[in-house]
């Protein structure tokens, strides 16, 4: 089989994921865009997976889906307990810790 | 004898470092003055015993006998040895006895003119200091122990001149002294340098460096030449170094005559004939230092008659003489020099503690228009001055004709006719201001003399008959055939001169000459000064010019003084704050501002850091391409 | 196998503690100190027994049959394990103080703080990708976690935020590289990777390298290389005091653990591109990391931008190791863990006092402090001197050692720069110093609080101070001599080429 | 007695860490202090005793310490590093006695681990031990300015050491590659000096190494340029820190010069001899003139002192025997002066809270001793005959003189130079009227005091009246020296 529009799909994928974190400013669809990088890399193996005829590339994608739930459950525990004390869920709230000048 | 010579030296210094130590300790007060005078007094007398038996028994040998004695090594590098040495030859010999007979005599003089003052035993320490440093000075035999002499006379005058520290321009004046002295030094001992590399490895002291001046060129001669005779300028007072001399007067008056007349003042003139070996290859730095001392003495002199402080005319006065004695030893009569550095040793002497004599007869008044017709109160100091002031104005048969005349003749048979006629003018001031002090302060009648005289003892007087018997007949000791003697002193200290054959008649006229222009100088002296003061001169700009002394010390205090100043305030505001400190603190800052805009990137958005994170994915992908590339 | 076991045992020790500590952390009758100290016993039973097998157990694959090679058991991996360990030991034992103050601590975090540990060991072991992927996301999503731990602060949760969202970004990169080498090896294996390359020298070599550009991405967000440090300072000060020591100290050693056996095996053939990135990037690392050090007024932060100065010269070492250096290596290991104890002594004092205080210490904070607790304002110093590579502590050396890489390397200009660096952080570390002796304090003079706290850090100083003079002339004492030779020994353990 | 130099180098400091752990009482630190400083100066008279002149190196003692990299623990003493030791060793326990009724313990503790670092720096012969210890005696000096100084010291407290530091980072930096060499022309690690110097290497690496060891070395003389760290740090220090500083740190950076410069790098500094020549002489100059407006007595002999500093390097670097003697014999005489001037101005401030010049005046008519000594010491800074300053000045001018005319000639002028402020200061402050803050405060030296002045005074005067018994005593090591040098270039 010909991997390359299966590569080109995940490409796109990622690059739209890239975009989405730097010009989104919900933290839900942060969170999606970097869901959807982590799925086109997991397309990726999936892909090579096939050209090399055997399964190990597949087990490893099924792999790091768990360890991407792992990290979405954290996620959106951590976005439920911001929207419960801040009611927002704009990023660009969250700038307490950003650098402060003069206070000498 | 060389234990002697030893004991001349180092005498003062222990009597000087005992003084020191007890009047420095003494918190309470309780040792009193006769201590200090004792010792202080005892020590010269028996150095002058000492270098008067030297000289006996120098007299009783040949002329090339000399003593020697070394204490210890004192600097001891690869082939250099300085041995703490001492020579005793006649010249030295004079030198010292001269030196001790009249620092004894003004030793007495200053435990009566300094009693009752606070610092009685820290004058007494400094003065036998003096003594020692003087006698370190002209017995070393090498020119580095003589260049510690040099430095230590200088440091003591500068401590006596300002004795009186309390008064701020007594200690100006004392800075200046040392300052300028050192100008000086700085010339010396670049001499010494050049003269210490042209030696190489064959000893450094004078006896070595005679014997091997013939092995060095001339240009570097020359050059020794020169800045050893800038050291003379400073010690010697001598144009354009002359600045601290008359404000050196600023001392108590014994240090004036002891140091700034009689002895240290003519180091220089000490220190060309010591050299005099070197001095005979150049003769055209013999020219040189011949005309700086006859400017020296005319300008000192032209200066000197305008002058109503009385301890600054003889200031100037001195100047003048030092002149004289550089006029003869630039000219290679080194004999001749000395001669008048000894005679005037006497005379100079007496007028400063004649003039000491005065103003304390007057509480502490030195300006002569405020004297007048003291001759009757003061009958004693009168006579010795009188003396005085015949000897310094050359007329004879006072010391002061003979080695003037000597001088005199050198100059012009050495056909420097010029020198002659200058020193021939000077000579007619000298007997014309020295003549106008006389009268001003004995003879002539003031009006507003109102004040009380003060009995002298008898410490302050009895030196002053010493020394004008000194003044009388020192000279006969140095008389040449032509006036009846038989060139003693001459033949005695034995320097290499530079001998003119001179036949009677020229000589009975030159001296005729001088006579007759210091007879010129007593008239017009006598003229305008005998009853009532008025100054002769009656351009008034000129006047003032020569009153302020021709401007020369604003001038070098505008360039030198005021320029030190403010450039060391440049140097302060400006090349450390602005530029260095500037520079560092640009850089630092600059760094600081880029790292402030460097830091406000984290302004804590999270789409930011991505897109910084991107940012370097990316750059590093674009590296990776061109390094690829590259390969 | 029972040999495997007994290698397994401490990784299980760990595991199996974080586990005891999530149970009982539900029974509200256990106090806060017992679980530290359940938490600390699992964690020097484990340290004992990795401390007996350091030395015997050279390059053995965990379970071989059942694992394949994915487990490596070396004298490299032992040194990292003892280090995780170490600092989680010191970690808890120096915050034991600072948990008592602050009511949000319970024991879940114990057992979380296991479980992160449990990762960097495992990740130690990694002689495979996706297992190091896998580790790595276990210690991260713990760190994750602690990091936000304080629930009472917005702040702390904003860390975890930035953390989060900036680490998850970061391992994608991870999981790209690790694709796109399955796709061009079809095997994972680190050993493969690198026969792979010596095998077909020509074939799909570009994509060789992309992938494992991307994986360096990765490394180098971990250790907080500029660009990527952007979520460091904000991360180490929204964080609570003992985890950002813990990711100073500890999480940094990690991430270097599975780099260096990476960069060591798979980036040989590559030594010539990526010692040129490296160089750029530590280049750009050392000075920024020095603009954002002296630019800052809270301690935490400008520990934290120091913390990225730091990572600028480990990665001047790494470079140093592709272009030749003999001991790059090992001064990589020597300097992690000269870091170690210097971070972990000053993170420790900074808790140490914010247990009290209760406030952000600035700078300010710090005045006059050596007359309040002049034992501490003298460690302080200690540790602030050896982070500042001042002789006679163990940062100097460190410093020494990378140093003389570079230049043994020929990388004269990183070499320079990294002194001036060095000479730039002398400033803001002195700063400190300055602001402890040189200002009076209101407060009274307090005596040595002595307690489990303040000796952990006293031995971190003893310790910082012995590895800068320490000799072997002392019986019984290993001296610095001793470190730098085990250190030489563990790169060496893996430089043995496996295949 | 084997180890005499580790027990000189260390006694200091394991009296800091005992007494610091014990956490005595300020009377116990006083006098344990003060006998560690005694016992330490004992020890150190006792090596002068058994000290060989004719032999360079002594009590040499190698320990290994980094084995990989070949870095030991290697002392020694000679001549010239014997003299600086001894000086230290004296002063230490002066300063003790002088800050006797000082009742913060810091300065105890700083001024032992002062001397540990002084020492430290004046015996090793290994590269690195060296850095070590000439890195770790800046922080004493550091906490001492910035701790118990005046005015903006914690900001000049940072100037020195950050200036200081970037001297030795250049240093750190040639060290390192002086290492890299060695190891790669033998194939092992050394720093040992004398290993280190057995290579030979290009020309144009080692003048760049040797630029590394120049700098340090400029800015801690300080030459002109790498100078205004100075007066700040000067004038913001206390008298302990401030002898420790201007008598022994600043001869530091000519001692590194002369031990490590010219043992390394006889070639290279002779490229570089025409400009550092040329910054002394300008720095004999340039400090002078600046010290003469000077508004207090700290930086007008801060000035002072880089200006005779400058002379020394002159000296340093007009490399014959003369120049060198002279150089570490004014090293010595200088070190000893100053130390008596800045305990004079110490004991200033003790009783009148100022040493502004505008506030003094006629100290001589309220306490003549104190303005004796104080006039002796600014003039034996001056170099008057007598003091041992004269004979090394002489001697530097004469070698200078060999070495170039011109040289010569400017090194000369600090015949004139020194004395251009030191008179005008000493009638602002000594003479001329008695100034209300003197009036009020001022009294005469006390016997203490008079016991602290009076050694330092002996030695002078003894230097300046007997320098060939002196010279003698390391006259042999700079001529070793020199042969090999001469061998060399």
């Amino acid at each position: 089989m010909n991997p390359d529009n299966f590569l080109y799909l995940s490409i796109i994928l990622f690059a739209i994921g890239l975009i989405g974190i730097i010009s989104r400013k919900n933290l839900f669809v942060i969170y999606m865009s970097i869901e959807l990088m982590l799925s086109s890399v997991n397309l990726v193996l999936a892909t090579f997976s096939r050209v090399h005829s055997e399964h190990d590339g597949a087990v490893i994608a099924l792999l790091m889906i768990a360890v991407i739930a792992a990290e979405a459950a954290i996620f959106l525990a951590l976005i439920v307990y911001l929207y419960k004390n801040t009611k927002t869920i704009d990023s660009e709230a969250f700038t307490q810790l950003s650098h402060k000048r003069g206070a000498k | 004898m060389s234990t002697l010579l030893l004991l001349v030296v180092f005498l003062p210094f222990l009597s000087a470092l005992v003084l020191g130590l007890t009047y420095l300790f003494d918190t309470h007060k309780r040792v009193n003055e006769k201590f200090y005078t004792i010792l202080g007094v005892a020590v010269p007398i028996l150095v002058t015993i000492l270098s008067f038996v030297i000289v006996l028994d120098l007299m009783s040998h040949s002329s090339t006998t000399v003593v020697t004695a070394v204490a210890f090594n004192w600097l001891s590098i690869d082939s250099f040895h300085i041995d703490l040495a001492f020579v005793a030859d006649p010249l030295s010999a004079v030198m010292i006895s001269f030196i001790t007979f009249i620092g004894t005599l003004i030793h007495i003089y200053a435990a009566a003119y300094m009693s009752s003052d606070q610092g009685f035993g820290k004058f007494f320490s400094y003065f036998n200091l003096f003594l020692g440093s003087m006698l370190l000075l002209v017995l070393a035999s090498n020119p580095i122990i003589m260049f510690i002499g040099w430095e230590l006379v200088g440091l003591v005058s500068y401590l006596l001149i300002g004795f009186y520290n309390k008064e701020y321009e007594n200690v100006t004046a004392a800075n200046k002294a040392f300052i300028v002295n050192r100008v000086g030094d700085f010339g010396f001992i670049i001499g010494l340098g050049i003269l210490f590399v042209a030696m190489g490895d064959n000893g450094f002291t004078f006896a070595d460096i005679k014997e091997n001046i013939y092995a060095i060129d001339n240009h570097t001669l020359t050059l020794v030449g020169i800045f050893l005779f800038i050291g003379a300028m400073g010690k010697s007072a001598q144009i354009p170094l002359y600045v601290w001399l008359p404000d050196a007067m600023a001392g108590p008056t014994p240090v004036s005559a002891l140091i700034h007349a009689a002895t240290m003042v003519t180091a220089g003139v000490y220190m060309v004939a010591r050299f005099s070996f070197l001095y005979n290859e150049i003769p055209q730095v013999g020219e040189f230092i011949a005309i700086i001392g006859v400017s020296s003495a005319l300008f000192a002199a032209i200066i000197a008659s305008y002058q109503s402080d009385i301890k600054k005319i003889l200031a100037y006065s001195t100047m003048s003489q030092l002149g004289y004695m550089f006029v003869a030893v630039g000219l290679g009569a080194y004999s001749a020099g000395i001669f008048h550095v000894f005679t005037h040793a006497f005379f100079k002497a007496l007028l400063f503690m004649g003039a000491g004599a005065v103003i304390i007869a007057l509480h502490h008044e030195q300006n002569i228009f405020k004297m007048g017709s003291l001759k009757k109160a003061l009958p004693l100091v009168y006579i010795t001055m009188f003396i005085a002031t015949l000897a310094i104005s050359g007329i004879p048969p006072f010391a002061g004709f003979f080695s003037k005349d000597a001088i005199l003749n050198h100059a012009f048979m050495s056909e420097h006719y010029t020198i002659w006629v200058l020193g021939v003018i000077t000579a007619f001031l000298t007997a014309f201001y020295m003549f106008r002090m006389l009268f001003i302060v004995f003879v002539a009648d003031m009006k507003n003399n109102h004040i009380e005289h003060k009995a002298l003892s008898k410490a302050l007087t009895y030196p002053l008959i010493v020394l004008a018997i000194g003044a009388t007949f020192a000279g006969f000791l140095g008389a040449n055939e032509a006036y009846g003697g038989s060139d003693l002193f001459k033949s005695f200290i034995s320097l290499n001169d530079i001998n003119y054959s001179i036949s009677h008649s020229t000589e009975y006229m030159l001296g005729f000459v001088n006579v007759l222009v210091s007879l010129l100088g007593v008239t017009l002296a006598y003229k305008y000064f005998r009853t009532s003061p008025q100054e002769p001169l009656p351009n008034k700009r000129v006047r003032t010019l020569i009153i302020n002394k021709f401007y020369v010390d604003e001038l070098y205090d505008r360039l030198f003084v005021q320029n030190l100043r403010s450039l060391s305030n440049f140097f302060n505001k400006t090349v450390d704050e602005k530029l260095i400190d500037g520079f560092i603190n640009n850089v630092v800052h600059l760094n600081l501002y880029v790292a402030s805009k460097f830091t406000s990137l984290q302004n804590g958005k999270i789409q930011h850091y991505s897109i910084y994170l991107l940012s370097g994915v990316s750059m590093m992908s674009l590296l990776l391409i061109y390094i690829l590339e590259v390969r | 196998m029972i040999e495997d076991i007994l290698l397994a045992l401490p990784l299980a020790i760990v595991v199996l503690g974080a586990i005891v500590l999530m149970l009982i952390s539900h029974f509200p009758t256990v106090s806060l100190k017992k679980y530290n100290l359940i938490a600390v016993f699992f964690l020097v039973c484990a340290f004992i027994l990795k401390l007996t097998q350091l030395d015997d157990s050279n390059h053995i694959y965990l379970f071989e049959p059942l694992f394949n090679k994915m487990f490596v058991i070396d004298t490299f991996s032992n040194l990292f394990d003892l280090l995780f360990l170490a600092g989680a030991i010191v970690t808890l034992l120096i915050n034991t103080h600072y948990f008592q103050e602050r009511d949000y601590y319970n024991g879940e975090f114990f057992s979380l703080l296991l479980f992160s540990v449990f990762g960097m060991m495992m990740l130690s072991h990694a002689n495979e990708l996706v297992t190091a992927f896998i580790s790595l996301e276990i210690a991260s999503i713990s760190v994750y976690i602690l990091v936000g731990y304080n629930k009472n602060s917005l702040k702390s949760s904003e860390a975890m935020l930035t953390y989060i969202v900036l680490g998850a970004l970061s391992s994608t990169f991870f999981i790209l590289g690790t694709a796109l080498i399955y796709g061009v090896v079809g095997s994972t294996f680190i050993g493969d990777i690198y026969s792979f390359i010596q095998n077909n020298p020509t074939k799909e070599i570009t994509m060789l390298i992309v992938a494992l550009m991307f994986i360096m991405v990765t490394i180098l967000f971990k250790i907080g290389a500029v660009p990527f440090h952007s979520w460091v300072i904000d991360v180490y000060q929204g964080a609570p005091y003992p985890i950002t020591m813990f990711m100073a100290a500890t999480f940094k050693i990690a991430v270097f653990a599975i780099f260096l056996r990476l960069y060591l095996i798979d980036f040989t053939h590559f030594y010539d591109i990526f010692s040129k990135i490296l160089q750029v990037v530590a280049v750009v690392t050392l000075i920024g990391g020095s603009w954002l050090a002296i630019s800052q007024n809270n301690l935490k932060r400008m520990l934290a931008g120091s913390s990225i100065v730091h990572a600028g010269y480990l990665l001047i070492a790494l470079s140093s190791i592709g272009l030749g250096a003999e001991f790059a290596a090992p001064a990589i290991v020597f300097y992690l863990m000269s870091y170690f104890l210097s971070a972990v002594g000053a993170f420790g004092i900074l808790s140490f006092i914010a247990a009290q205080r209760r406030r952000r210490a600035t700078f300010d904070d710090f005045k006059g402090f050596s007359q309040e607790r002049p034992y501490l304002a003298a460690m302080m110093t200690i540790f602030m001197l050896s982070l500042a590579g001042f002789p006679s502590t163990i940062g100097f050396l460190a410093k020494f050692y990378i140093f003389l890489s570079a230049i043994e390397s020929g990388q004269i200009f990183l070499a320079g720069l990294g002194i001036t660096v060095a000479f730039i952080s002398i400033y803001y570390y002195f700063k400190l110093i300055a602001l402890m002796y040189f200002y009076p304090t209101d407060e009274e003079p307090k005596k040595f609080p002595f307690g489990i706290s303040s000796s952990v850090i006293f031995l971190m100083a003893l310790l910082t101070i012995w590895g800068g003079v320490g000799t072997g002339w002392i019986p019984f004492l290993p001296g610095v001599d001793t470190l730098v030779e085990t250190a030489k020994e563990a790169i060496n353990s893996i430089s043995v080429k496996p295949y | 007695m084997q180890n005499l130099l580790s027990l000189i180098i260390f006694l200091p400091i394991s009296a800091v860490v005992l007494m610091g752990l014990f956490q005595v009482s300020l009377k116990v630190l006083r006098v344990i202090s003060l006998a560690t400083s005694v016992l330490v100066f004992l020890l150190v008279s006792y090596l002068g005793l058994n000290f060989d002149p004719l032999q360079s190196m002594q009590f040499v003692e190698v320990l290994p310490w980094i084995e990989s990299y070949g870095i030991n623990y290697f002392v020694g003493v000679d001549a010239i590093s014997y003299i600086l030791l001894f000086l230290v060793s004296l002063f230490i326990p002066m300063l003790f006695v002088f800050i006797w009724d000082e009742d913060r313990k810091g300065f105890f503790y700083n001024l032992l681990l002062l001397q540990t670092g002084v020492m430290g720096t004046l015996l090793s012969l290994d590269l690195i031990l060296f850095y070590l210890f000439w890195e770790m005696m800046l922080l004493p000096i550091f906490i001492m300015i910035g701790a118990y100084g005046y005015g903006l010291r914690q900001a000049n407290a940072m100037k020195i050491i950050m200036m200081t530091v970037l001297g030795s980072m250049t240093m750190l930096f040639s060290i390192l590659y002086l290492g890299y060499l060695f190891f790669e022309d033998n194939g092992f690690w050394s720093f040992s000096l004398f290993g280190l110097s057995s290579m030979s290497f290009s020309s144009d690496i080692s003048i760049i190494l040797a630029a590394g060891f120049l700098l340090a070395f400029s800015i801690k003389i300080p030459l002109v340029g790498f100078h205004t760290w100075m007066a700040p740090a000067y004038s913001s220090a206390p008298t302990p820190a401030l002898v420790i500083l201007s008598a022994i740190m600043a001869k530091l950076g000519i001692y590194g010069l002369w031990r490590f410069g010219f043992t390394l790098f006889e070639g290279p500094l002779s490229y570089y001899a025409p400009l550092t020549i040329t910054l002394s002489i300008v720095g004999i100059l340039f400090y002078a003139i600046h010290a003469i407006m000077e508004k207090d007595l700290k930086r007008m002999f801060a000035f002072s002192s880089a200006s005779h500093l400058s002379l020394i390097t002159l000296g340093l670097f007009s490399i014959n025997i003369y120049s060198w003697s002279g150089s570490l014999y004014l090293v010595a005489t200088h070190a000893i002066s100053s130390a008596g001037i800045f305990l004079l101005i110490g004991m200033i401030g003790k009783r009148i809270k100022s040493i502004k010049i505008s506030d003094l005046g006629g100290i001589a008519t309220v306490a003549p001793k104190f303005a004796f000594f104080f006039a002796f010491f600014a003039l034996s800074i001056a170099g008057i005959p007598g003091t041992g300053g004269f004979v090394a000045e002489l001697l530097i001018i004469m070698g200078a003189f060999k070495y170039s005319f011109w040289v010569g000639v400017f090194a000369a002028t600090t015949m004139i130079s020194a004395i251009l402020f030191i008179f005008w200061m000493l009638q602002r402050t000594i003479y001329g009227k008695v100034s209300q803050k003197v009036a009020d405060g001022f009294y005469e030296l006390s016997r203490v005091e008079l016991l602290l002045l009076l050694p330092l005074m002996l030695l002078l005067v003894l230097t300046g009246i007997f320098p060939s018994f002196f010279i003698s005593f390391f006259e042999p090591t700079l001529g070793m020296m020199l042969f090999q040098i001469g061998d060399i270039s």
